[in-house]
């Protein structure tokens, strides 16, 4: 069930941030991960940053000592696919607010890509360390969403965090859902500046991943599996979990606060 | 469903299960929560991923490989929270009611007896402990897998804990049913088998194995007909109780596991395939499927297939 | 097809085969039309059946028993006519051109010796020792499972013959490689991996075991991933050649078998799934996976994928 | 890909021989047979003797110890099935002369009401060792064919072999084809006759089967199978083979003269 394929295309999407194409057939949906087995290295979950069509691709920032290598990575080299996996947005809510921090972006924008297609409006709130990391900003133009950024140092945008952008929107506009990917503290402000209004959120969620067929437990996300009940949650599902925005597992399955 | 009337409780070595499907270890078994949530999907009790003494992280991805529905190859590496930390976890799963086994791994017989006691002290209603990893470096196999390491370190657990301890024997092996005599000669209370397959995968375009690890462990339908033979030939050679262990996907394997001699089974693989709403159907289907064939209670078709052999 | 251009040509152990595919023992090997007929469908060469001092029935019906394609059941029972009838078989063979590898089963080493030399008589290109059904009693495993037995056994073949000895050893022990070391040590000149996974099917509705015998062997795709890591383990200890046997369906598998170590391979139950047209397919197939992975020869690849584990 | 069934009924067709008939849905030919398993007995190679809808049927000749016993199996008694196997009989001759001896009929009458069925003409000869052993010769009628019996004892019809029956109706008439079962001599005998009139035979050939599947050779037939190949040849393809009529295997596969 793993494909070997080679990657087509290398892009560089921020200074930290690198796109890889590669041709794999089988259908996904915005929402949707594979794990991406960078041969001789990790193998690791990766969502799809695009999802239609037979060329897929996944966004990858430099993190750890994996990503950094896999930046590397040239057009005809092999990875191993497996996938997709996962649930996916649900695409029907009509006025939507998407709010990503650092590469959350990768699978808002195939998302709100679909929205648009779909004839919803879309405002994103996109935040960064500084303005040439604000990843998918000219996709997100170009699909017809407004824009809002904010930069840690202020470089462009609001000075600050992403969710004082999401705060203000949620306070001055009506939305029927909210998007969210990026870090889980950032992810339980939203959910918690939302929920005041009353707007269900639906957050991307990260847990370490090994099987990703809801079996190893390595994804214990309370009493879900970030790779089979997700990894898109609503508000609602993460009330139940204690865990959300307080700790996460290591490999070793050892509860590891933020 | 019909009218669903057999009587699936099984009692064996000291435990009531309240069916015979246990969660197998090393699936949903590394957090309470999904322990209690393998129990309150159906599962007739939970055993717990392999827990050592010190946190392990297990090896890099890939640790998984899969064979359309019919096989499932892994080399997890044993990752576990500890012996330490494990025990809060336990305790989640204790306060949702789930009849527990604990599961221990150790590199010699000496820390088998430390690790089985901090388990016992949890509360678990048994230990099993984990002889047949076939590709853990330092454990599994290689500190389980002959009668003699078996018997030394089932004697060593049996004498420190009051609590029914069982023996996971390897079907690596060319006589499983020595391995078994050698724990219930030692005091095991049960054995239970098969663990995995020592196999592996290649990828041809990478020329390499698909693992990080290498060797793995093959587990899932494929394996259904080892470990029944497994079963039955322990069954033939011991007195104590059989948990069965292999590729169960539908109530009739399990049936073939109780008929070949099991008393109980442990079910890995099918929930990756089917997703822990499989105890649930097991449940409800081997109760019909035991009725249909004339049995009131799961407990009288224990070893019958050996009497017409 | 499109051009096919890589060599499949394998030498090893003085054998020279057309192709790496062998007939496996026990498939198609009874009577000697049968071992043209796969030579004919593009066999690199046939393995006979296995062959004893005296004609034997096998076991009665049931003997087989399939899991849908993945898997297959069997106890035959060793059914052959005998080395004294089955020269004419050979022959029969010998007329068509094929490249034939005798195979014998015995209860000892002198016996072992006995009928390798009148094997070698027929004029066949090498003799396998079927030292691994997992079903036959006083047979196979029970005789040649342990790195002792094997040693005795081969070194007393070794000084027999002339023609090449290839030892075929069982998956059902703790440590393969250790077999074929002992076989190494001997004096084989190659050994070949694996034969069956001892294994059991039940009916419940019968509350039996299904085949006569009770237990039988497992082959089929289900045995690839053990198949596989038997012989990279086996590759690892030893200097003589390797042939893999078990689970082969496509070319693909043949190729992780090479890159595992094999510098040939057997297939057996394959012929079953989809007839004996598979040999010719599987050498189309091989030609051109081999060439569009950049290898001139298919020996390029073999034990490839351990420089990178 | 064995199923458990239950016999529903049990005929008593000639004083040695049984049908028994049983719930089994695979879709079925005339000539294909199945591997009956009698638990805690043999399992036999037995031909379909009734092919069409879910109840099929199997009709067992005392000849060995198994099938002495199977003929005392009742209806509630389970046996196990697998197939159906093999090729089956070309029904689209318009003129067919049916040559049947012993069991013979098992196989050859469903085969006769599929031809009669899609408005072929049939003639049987049929023989038996005394006249209430004439398997089916009601059933033949019923079908509309014309019956012409031969008997050893001469008890009914011609006094002797059902081939001086064939040889007969081959000299008066013209048929596209003969299909015949039974005693493998006899069709040897019939295949000869026909040679010489240049009329194809089909024969339902048996040889010791074990595996069904093509594999373990126990039904070798020249280069062919009898369970994959056959069971039934045409008389051009056993030209090519010369165990036909002459030996057999037994079931350790040595040769075995007729
Ligand atoms: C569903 C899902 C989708 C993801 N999508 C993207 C994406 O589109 N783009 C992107 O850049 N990253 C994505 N990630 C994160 C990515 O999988 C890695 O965590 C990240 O690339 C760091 O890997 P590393 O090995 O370089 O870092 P390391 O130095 O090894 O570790 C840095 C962090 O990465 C985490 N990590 C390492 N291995 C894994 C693993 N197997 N599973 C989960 N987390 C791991 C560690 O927990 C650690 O917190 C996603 C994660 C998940 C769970
Ligand atoms: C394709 C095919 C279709 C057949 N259809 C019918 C049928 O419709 N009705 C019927 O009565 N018989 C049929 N037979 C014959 C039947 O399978 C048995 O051979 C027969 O019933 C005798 O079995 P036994 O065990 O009682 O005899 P035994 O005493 O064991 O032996 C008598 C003869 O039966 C043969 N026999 C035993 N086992 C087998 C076996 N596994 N395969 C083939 N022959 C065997 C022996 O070679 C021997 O010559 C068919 C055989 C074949 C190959
Ligand atoms: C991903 C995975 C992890 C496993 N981890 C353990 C473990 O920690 N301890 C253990 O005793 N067995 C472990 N096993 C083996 C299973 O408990 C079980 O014996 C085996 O998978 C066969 O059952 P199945 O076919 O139902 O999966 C693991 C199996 C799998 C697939
Ligand atoms: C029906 C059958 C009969 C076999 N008979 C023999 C035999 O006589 N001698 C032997 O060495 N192996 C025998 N084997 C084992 C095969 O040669 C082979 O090792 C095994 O089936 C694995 O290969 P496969 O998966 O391609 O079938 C037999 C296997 C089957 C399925
Ligand atoms: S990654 Fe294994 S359960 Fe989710
Ligand atoms: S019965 Fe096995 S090959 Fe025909």
């Amino acid at each position: 069930m793993r494909t070997v394929v080679r990657v087509t295309e290398r892009v560089e999407e921020t200074p930290s941030t690198v796109t890889l194409r590669f041709p794999f057939e089988p259908a996904a949906a915005p929402g949707q991960f594979v794990m991406a087995w960078f041969p001789g290295d990790d193998e690791l979950p990766m969502s799809l940053s695009y999802t239609t069509g037979p060329s897929k691709g996944i966004t990858v920032k430099a993190m750890g000592d994996t990503s950094r290598r896999v930046q590397a990575i040239r057009p005809g080299s092999p990875i191993g696919v497996r996938g997709p996996y996962g649930n996916r947005f649900d695409l029907t809510p009509r006025h939507i607010l998407v709010v990503g921090g650092g590469s959350g972006a990768a699978v808002l924008a195939p998302a709100a890509e679909a929205a648009r297609l779909g004839g919803s409006s879309v405002v994103v709130a996109l935040g960064a360390t500084r303005a040439p990391e604000l990843l998918f900003r000219d996709r997100f133009e170009r699909m017809g969403a407004r824009v809002e950024v904010a930069t840690d140092d202020g470089s462009v945008g609001v000075h600050g965090f992403v969710t004082l952008v999401a705060d203000r929107l949620l306070e001055n506009e009506r939305f029927d859902a909210v998007w969210t990917c990026g870090p889980e503290v950032m992810m339980r402000k939203v959910v918690d500046a939302a929920a005041s209004r009353d707007v269900p959120v639906y957050c991307s969620m990260e847990r370490h991943m090994k099987c990703s067929l809801g079996m190893c437990d390595a994804c214990a996300l309370g009493p879900f599996h970030v790779c089979t009940d997700g990894p898109v949650f609503s508000s609602e599902l993460l009330a139940r979990v204690p865990d959300f925005g307080r700790f996460h597992r290591d490999p070793s399955g050892r509860r590891v606060p933020f | 469903m019909g009218c669903v009337v057999a009587d699936l409780k099984v009692r064996f070595a000291g435990l009531e299960l309240r069916n015979p499907f246990l969660l197998a270890s090393g699936i949903w078994g590394e957090s309470g929560d999904s322990l209690a949530g393998a129990w309150a999907a159906g599962a007739g009790g939970v055993v717990t991923k392999s827990i050592g003494s010190l946190p392990r992280a297990g090896y890099p991805n890939p640790t998984i490989e899969t064979y359309e529905r019919w096989g499932m190859l892994n080399a997890m590496g044993l990752p576990n929270p500890g012996i330490e930390e494990y025990p809060r976890e336990i305790e989640v799963a204790q306060r949702a009611g789930a009849t527990i086994v604990g599961s221990v791994f150790a590199g010699d017989a000496a820390e088998f007896a430390r690790l089985a006691t901090q388990m016992a002290r949890t509360g678990v209603s048994a230990v099993e402990l984990n002889l047949s990893c076939p590709h853990a470096e330092g454990f599994g196999t290689e500190v389980g897998g002959t009668p003699e390491d078996v018997e030394e370190i089932v004697r060593a657990v049996a004498g420190a804990v009051k609590i029914p301890v069982i023996a996971k024997i390897t079907p690596n092996t060319s006589d499983p049913a020595a391995l078994a005599q050698a724990a219930e000669r030692a005091g095991a209370a049960a054995v239970s088998a098969i663990n995995t397959l020592r196999a592996i995968a290649i990828d041809v375009h990478l020329r390499r194995p698909v693992l990080s690890h290498g060797i793995g462990g093959l587990s899932g339908a494929a394996i259904k007909p080892v470990g029944l033979a497994c079963v039955w030939q322990i069954f033939e050679k011991v007195k104590i109780p059989v948990i069965g262990i292999g590729g169960i996907m539908t109530a009739e394997d399990a049936l073939q596991y109780v008929m070949a001699g099991a008393r109980a089974v442990e079910v890995g693989t099918a929930v990756a395939f089917e997703g822990v709403g499989v105890f649930g159907r097991l449940a409800r289907e081997l109760s019909s499927l035991v009725d249909d064939l004339g049995y009131a209670r799961l407990e009288d078709a224990v070893g019958v297939a050996h009497r017409s052999a």
